[in-house]
């Protein structure tokens, strides 16, 4: 059974409701090794996109998912805006023009989107970034897929593993962003856009294999 | 949280309110996105110059806009990196046909949002080139850091640069001056406080009464180290000597020496903090021989002050002293 | 005490060190007693600007020596005014056969020290006027006080006054205008913060968490009365409501609207101030034609701000832009 | 037995060590009212009068309290330093040529150097000013030597008069200087500049009494 529109949809309100739920979190975890901002700042770009998908009229998800990132580039700023905002726009051209996504799609659409973020970014695993939560994420929603696992069982790992890698930042020293000025001041924090790409691949697990297994 | 506010998520909305109606003769204010815009843009057969970066930093980079410095500038969130709408929007507003300069700060956020304008901006056919700064030396420039943070020599180069342009200098020399300008200029900040974040309302970083952070950056984060309060001439000595042995300043070199309030230091001590500052460089042979002293590039209400050091040759010497007109800085116009 | 600043017995000596070095250009450091002059002092023909107070206010009065301001100013201790040896060897120094104006804060200590200097100048045969200032309503103006403080507004007359003497006005038509200025110009200040005199290293005064001080003087001394936190647009009504009413500013008036910082307020909330005081102006059909938005009288690192209307006609408009070139405000030169 | 010049000079360094010793609550009174300097203020001047008088020449008693006022008027500044300035010069220019100070001379000296703090400030008994003090000192003076007092006996009286002017300045709401743009706040604290006004009539009586007893 296919990804529905609707689906993309909840997964991006459920992403928006953890991370307004968690924005002083992210901006405490942010205010140790960085400047304070991160929950702030992804709080105001993901209310700016639900505003969006409110508004917004029935397209495909390609167009959907560039939508989103288009609005996180135009509201978040930072780091995050264009990463995050990297990330969904090229979600949407690997989606481009389609209705619904097959598993394969969607493990697909998420590598352009995490290959994007790592374009922009320059950041490789190991540097105390969000792709150290991304790349895991990719990884395992691909080796479950070509193991047939089916797709909740793909985000449950998916997630578990974006969670290890956020939680796997925490000794490491910054090589890449705002934390990266601290040098060895930076260990021992848990970086914060890892944590939010966390919240990321959490909500999908949430939303895209909860509403797969009921209409299964 | 002290400040004289109306409510935090509005500081900026209203500030660049406030810009407006007190300088309606020198600039224009766009708001959706928002841009600052030299009154009179965009200038024919001028290189355009835009800069921006986080708010709080004032009067850096809005009050740098106007005749001889800026065309645009950018304003983010407090503390936060504009967005590409905004530069996209400032970049087409200044462009004059003879292309636009992005000067950035060297911040992830700033670099990779201005890379994204720079990308939407040619792909409308507009000239861009972008110059980063990175002048600040307490941080470690190699290949574990995201490179040295833009600080102090910001300023001097959006002056230089501003100069040049209006000579009608081409898109590749004014950035060619930009490089140069920031490979001759070295920075160092510190503070006796920490800033409030107005929608975060407490203090970035505690310090005790007693205690200072050296090598802090501009956005209220850490610092290299945290140490016990010293007199005004150890400050310096403690700023100024990584300043002159990075580039390394020489015997005989010609400086512009910019003393910079974070915002909260006032005049009175930033002149104590010179006087010893001209010490420190008389006894290296070095030659201040231009100054520039006072708050330009602040960190909100934060007590603290940075340095910085331009060598100085006949060029960027003549294109210091070229007339200015902005809100924040103002010669010769 | 967290300042800037080495020994507290030399902020004084070492701040003027530090403006003579950084300011050669334009200004000439005398000791014994201070005086900070013009570099080209005496102007023959032109009738000479004194002003001078306490130190602790800068840039005013040391930042505003300069062509088109004042020929000389005289730096006294901390928040103490300076003594009439200083203001006779100012006054001298300047003295290009036209006379000489004092401009002079409406304290007692400035008042008394002005008067036994100029009574030292005639003396010596120098024809000395002196204008007070007191523009500060915050003070009831009656028998039962030493009458209005001279706040913000001296900034403003020593502005419009150096324009008319660079004119070769006369020393009556100076003083003239400077009385002008006075009788058309009101102020009020306020406190979030006490500041810290550094020969005494704590607070003046004490202020609660969410308290502030209104109607307060330049010297750290208490206000007219203690308020709770409020608002920005709501501290504009406090201070521009007895401001406007006491001239009184009346519709169609045209103003020179001047928002100050007391020194550890930054320009992103004076900016914020500023929208206030614009919208409130215009609700009463006020005209800021002209604006000066920053720190220039200041109480060391305070943190509050102050608001001065001047009423404006075409002459004070006309001087107010005429070129000035000092280190504290400096346009057209 | 008159009053030599070197009890002046006495007089002079008892009024600096009083000022010494009480730096701190002169300028903790001129928080309360004023601007907190009144104490560094005069401290900072007699310590320039003290410079001055042991670098002085011998010369007459004019001349002694002249150099006093001269270095005040231009060591001290605010308002305290053009009147306690006046006050010296203008008991100078009373004392001039003289080497030494007969009662009535003494009294004399010190009516002319208060009427001149009253002409230059402007300030009536009464305004919570060093006039408060001074002037009844002035009165007790005279009154005790019209009575046939012996001078210690005078001077003693003098000093207690200026006590009680100190005194009677708590209640007072000021109308001159600085403490009046307080208005009604300014009640229930002592003035600062009666205060140091009572220690200079203070350290007369104990110096210039106090010799003239043992030279008896
Ligand atoms: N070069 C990079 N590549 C990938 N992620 C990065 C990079 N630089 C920073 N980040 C991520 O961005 C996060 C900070 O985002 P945010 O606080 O929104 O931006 P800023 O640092 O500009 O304030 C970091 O925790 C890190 O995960
Ligand atoms: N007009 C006046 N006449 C007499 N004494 C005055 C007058 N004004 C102020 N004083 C005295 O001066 C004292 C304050 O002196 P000081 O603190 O040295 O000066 P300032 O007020 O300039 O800081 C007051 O306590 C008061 O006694
Ligand atoms: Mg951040
Ligand atoms: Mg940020
Ligand atoms: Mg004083
Ligand atoms: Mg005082």
């Amino acid at each position: 059974m296919p990804i529905s529109d609707s689906q993309i949809s909840d997964w991006i309100r459920a992403f928006a409701a953890a991370v307004a739920e968690n924005k002083k979190y992210l901006t405490e975890l942010d205010s140790a090794i960085g400047d304070a901002d991160h929950g702030i700042n992804m709080s105001r770009g993901m209310q700016a996109v639900l505003a969006k998908l409110d508004a917004r009229q029935a397209a495909d998800i390609g167009d959907l998912l560039k939508t989103v990132g288009m609005t996180l580039v135009s509201t978040v700023g930072g780091a995050g805006g264009p990463l995050y905002g990297t990330l969904f726009l090229q979600m949407g051209t690997s989606a481009a023009g389609k209705p619904e996504l097959s598993d394969d799609e969607w493990a697909a659409a998420l590598a352009a989107g995490v290959a994007g973020v790592q374009r922009r970014g320059k950041a490789e695993p190991g540097d105390k970034t969000m792709i150290d939560a991304l790349v895991p994420a990719v990884e395992a929603v691909k080796s479950a897929l070509a193991e047939g696992s089916a797709l909740d069982e793909a985000l449950r790992r998916s997630a578990e593993a974006a969670r290890e890698g956020m939680t796997a930042t925490i000794p490491l020293v910054a090589r890449k962003g705002r934390a990266s000025y601290l040098g060895e001041r930076s260990a021992n924090h848990q970086d914060p856009g890892a944590t939010s790409s966390w919240l990321l691949l959490q909500a999908a697990a949430d939303t895209l294999a909860a509403k797969d297994s009921q209409q299964r | 949280m002290k400040k004289l506010i109306n409510d935090p998520a509005d500081v900026v909305k209203e500030g660049l309110q406030g810009i407006a109606a007190a300088h309606a003769d020198r600039v224009r204010v766009m708001t959706d996105p928002n841009v600052i815009v030299r009154a009179d843009a965009p200038v024919q057969g001028k290189v355009g110059l835009v800069s921006g970066g986080g708010s709080g930093h004032e009067p850096m980079h809005g009050g740098f806009v106007g005749m001889g410095m800026l065309d645009a500038a950018c304003p983010g969130e407090v503390f936060t990196s504009p967005t590409p709408d905004q530069m996209l929007a400032a970049t087409k507003a200044v462009d004059g046909g003879a292309g636009v300069l992005h000067i950035v700060k060297n911040y992830t956020g700033d670099v990779l949002n201005f890379e994204m304008a720079a990308d939407l901006a040619r792909d409308e056919k507009i000239e861009v080139e972008a110059v980063v700064i990175d002048d600040d030396v307490a941080v470690q420039d190699s290949l574990y850091t995201a490179g040295r943070r833009g600080v102090g020599t910001t300023v001097l180069a959006e002056k230089i640069c501003g100069a040049a342009a209006e000579q009608r200098r081409s898109l590749a020399e004014v950035a060619g001056l930009c490089r140069k300008v920031n490979a001759n200029g070295r920075s160092m900040g510190m503070a006796l406080t920490s800033c409030i974040v107005p929608a975060a309302g407490n203090p970035t970083f505690e310090l005790g009464p007693a205690e200072m952070e050296i090598g802090i950056g501009i956005h209220g984060e850490p610092g290299r180290e945290r140490r016990q309060m010293a007199p005004a001439r150890e400050v310096v000595e403690m700023l100024a000597t990584p300043i002159v042995e990075d580039l390394p300043f020489r015997s005989g070199d010609r400086v512009l020496a910019f003393v910079n309030s974070m915002g909260g230091t006032p005049l009175i001590e930033l002149y104590v903090l010179y006087n010893d500052l001209r010490k420190f460089l008389a006894a290296r042979g070095i030659e201040p021989v231009r100054t520039l002293i006072g708050p330009y590039i602040t960190s909100l209400e934060m007590q603290g002050c940075s340095i910085t050091l331009l060598k100085l040759d006949e060029e960027l010497t003549a294109l210091w002293d070229a007339p200015v007109d902005t809100p924040g800085l103002r010669w010769g116009a």
